[in-house]
């Protein structure tokens, strides 16, 4: 077996973010568009027998719903969806996120994409995992300057869940609704506390925390198997780089 | 209902009209917008439903385009929306910003008839501190305080999209993109362009009526084959990645946009070559 | 997913349990309403969406029902609903009235998961005054007075209906009927009736996707061949109109409703035979 | 001509009613269920060349709607359906309509139906035409029992439109919505002013009115012709009686 490519150890970090038997249970997870890596991780999970249902919203054939995003969104409000991944160009120390831009409003200093569905989904599924490979100051902030959805709401306001936990390149911080704070989970090998401590610009509780582990023999061979085969269709650029699979060849397993 | 020319359709479309386009991966109609770039149409206000992508970015750097309501504009794998991105920095469009499911919610009150919808969520977001037209009240069935967002109603003067055929009726076929009959259902006016007439009548097929939008909601149909090329449709084409990453290279500066234009919007048959 | 058989379908509908069927015109689950008389079901709260017709009537004089949600009871063109009419003369079921409109926006509501949607129409009529559950407020959008009406949000138990097919993911075919959609996601529980099981996922052909219902919202399957009978399944078989007939005729009566329970089914094999 | 059948001259007096140049325009028209005489009179006015879609939501086969009645009231919602036909166990003479019983609440007298869309179709479109064939005091009465669909509403109360006009089977009556009354506007042949009044449990305007006129030679002809062939599949029963038409025989004219 092969060195354990960086992205692999983040695919398998968020596989056991699920799976972890504290949490709400996941029986439905819904990955947006363009995020390979927890698409990944959902993959993994199935391909190791667990019984969890997948909405890919941007398999180029056979999207699930018949409705767009529209049906994505009902089933969320309805509480349908257990898990959902959110980002953002800024991630601050209560977990909000700003996906809309930098600057003066709505992104004068630098514009992002847009909130999307950032502003319900957070609200609307009991736990959402929060995933930015970038780990830097510019990145995680002390205060976001646009809230595009809150990482926590006022007593009163309808809410389901909050961050479950932020997955970085460097570290996986989890998250505390009641104290609105992280702190350090675990962190990748070839950084330390201190690494983690200078990329990040908002205070986190915990000074030091165990090394992420890798995935194992077997998620290994998972991940360069049969989900790598589930993966090429959406993401053929995703599975060149990391396991250096290209066309469609190998699907057939 | 006799189709259109292309033109004759992007004819259609005041300056200054409210427009509502569907996303990148849901039947937008692309060579449509082309056409519109081509008439010089002006002070369209956009309406992604509920995100922007290629014929967004494009209507804004060829100078179409006042103002965006939209979740988000991007090309996806491809990154930022270019033009979008420099019309933000220049301040030459308006950005108002809205979360998917709240537009969806505004739709559906328009095609149910009512003035507003709820929708949980959002409160605490500062797209909300940014809609004065949002507003938040205590749900009236609750025993205690439980604030929830309204959103208004909101009827697009125009809907366009591209579908895979049309019939004599006016019915267009979407398949399982769905979520187009809310936004016809919701809209003044229908434009849309097909692959292909069919005859007879789709709405009749038992077979083909659960994917198709009755004509009651449509004005005209034009045919554009490849229509939504670089985007792709359905079963029929696939998503042109390459075209869209040459598309998010050129249109990085002003002088590379034109040359775009040039080269796939403004030359002579250039949506026939496509 | 695999198929239960019809009687064990009907065995996880616990009495007391609010039920949605739809009306005689679209998928309605005839064979599933037998099943649920010869299960002896007791206490159910029906809700017709939006109106009611054979199963319900049948349902009520086989004593399962306790209260009926609807806008009309009705056997079409065969009359009145005379085991409905007879309950509601001797006061054996309660009768919650309501307006078709109100009926799919209820579950609208339930299905985006709100706790309210508003209507237009209604005020002024005797139906709202009866539904102490309907509010009016004035439309906050509105800069006078503008009373509307709020209609809470409806999630029934189960929601039974007869499809065309189901694969073994659970995804079910109903074709044009795409309302079954809303009642099948503002449900808790979906329980189906079809007419067979078919290979592959519905949801990954683009030609059936459209008239499908992803079997997220579906908890089980039954076949019933010709399981919509009396009542007519989209282009499988029509409306028999006869049958309907003697059943206005039979049921007009409380010993000529036995006979037809005898006869139709609680004899051997009544479904099969059918 | 073979005589004029008393549901063709009902059939003819709703097709100008249809045709009103006085009424707002009906360039979408919905019927719903078990209307014949309301559906011949929309083909009629179709086959006199009128540009009129037509919404019928009970024939068998090429339903016009893909989500059902839900479709139909979303677009009288946004005002796209011009014209709807309401009927009712009693009507009084504010055009109150009571679909729903007499007696006590919810008709322990005499149980109807039920209200169907009544008390929102009648708001939404901008015009009602009500038709009851029955004219009795039985049915016409002072005051409902219990009102499905009000007649009027109070000022401030969002409402397209009103009844246009009510056709029984003894007379025209049009509706005058700033009155909330009726007048009688035309007698059909065989009935007088005397035999109207006896019958009618509401007071209402005009003591007399010109004869309904009779539907015209190429109206008959049409009737009898290409909107028979329209209505034998969804009506065959009334078919058979009216225009002693059975089976599908004559459908490929």
């Amino acid at each position: 077996m092969s060195d354990v490519h960086p992205q692999e150890r983040l695919i398998g970090a968020i596989a056991r973010l699920i799976l972890d038997p504290a949490a709400p249970p996941a029986r439905h997870i819904a990955v947006g568009a363009a995020s390979p890596i927890p698409a990944a991780a959902c993959w993994l999970v199935k391909k190791l027998g667990h019984p969890v249902r997948l909405s890919l919203l941007h398999r180029p054939t056979g999207n699930p719903f018949t409705e767009g995003t529209r049906e994505l969104f009902d089933l969320a409000g309805q509480g349908r969806i257990d898990l959902f991944f959110l980002g953002g160009g800024q991630i601050d120390g209560q977990a909000n996120l700003n996906l809309i831009g930098t600057g003066d409003w709505p992104g004068r200093a630098a514009r992002f994409p847009g909130s999307f569905g950032s502003a319900f989904m957070y609200f609307m599924t009991p736990r959402t995992i929060l995933f930015r490979e970038e780990h830097s100051q510019r990145v995680l902030v002390p205060r976001v300057d646009i809230v595009s959805a809150p990482g926590v709401s006022p007593p009163g306001v309808f809410r389901r869940g909050t961050a479950q936990a932020l997955v970085t390149g460097k570290c996986v911080f989890a998250f505390d609704a009641a104290s609105a704070r992280f702190s350090l989970a675990s962190i990748h090998p070839g950084e330390t506390a201190e690494t983690v401590r200078d990329a990040t610009g908002f205070a986190y509780d915990g000074a030091s925390a165990p090394v992420t582990a890798d995935p194992s023999a077997a998620e290994l061979a998972l991940l360069r198997g049969p989900v790598c085969d589930e993966m090429l269709e959406t993401y053929p650029e995703f599975c060149r780089r990391v396991w250096n699979r290209t066309g469609l060849a190998g699907r057939a397993a | 209902m006799n189709p259109l020319e292309l033109d004759a359709l992007a004819a259609l479309v005041p300056d200054g009209a409210l427009m509502a386009l569907p996303p990148d991966n849901s039947l937008s109609p692309a060579a449509f917008a082309r056409a519109l770039v081509r008439r010089g149409v002006r002070g369209l206000r956009l309406l992604g439903v509920p995100v922007s992508g290629y014929a967004t970015d494009l209507l804004i750097g060829a100078g179409c385009v006042a103002s965006v309501q939209t979740s988000a504009v991007t090309l996806g794998e491809a990154g930022m929306a270019p033009r979008f991105s420099a019309a933000v920095a220049a301040g030459t469009i308006e950005v108002i910003d809205a979360t998917c499911p709240a537009i969806h919610t505004m739709l559906q009150a328009a095609e149910k008839g009512v003035p507003f919808m709820p929708l949980r969520g959002v409160i605490g977001s500062d797209v909300l501190a940014h809609r004065p037209d949002w507003k938040v009240m205590d749900n009236p069935f609750a025993e205690t305080g439980d604030p929830i967002l309204l959103l208004p109603a909101l009827a697009p003067d125009i809907a366009a999209f591209h579908a895979v055929c049309a019939d004599a009726h006016g019915n267009v076929y979407v398949g399982r993109r769905r979520e187009l009959a809310t936004i016809a259902h919701a809209s003044r006016r229908v434009l849309v362009t097909v692959e292909r007439m069919v005859d007879g009548n789709l709405l009749e097929d038992e077979r083909l009526a659960p994917g198709t939008i009755n004509g009651i909601y449509v004005e005209a149909v034009a045919v554009a084959e490849r229509g939504a090329w670089p985007i792709g449709l359905l079963d029929e084409y696939r998503f042109d990645a390459a075209h869209i990453a040459e598309y998010a290279r050129m249109a990085r500066t002003e002088d590379g946009f034109r040359a775009y234009l040039a080269q796939y919007v403004t030359a002579p048959r250039a949506d026939a070559a496509a």
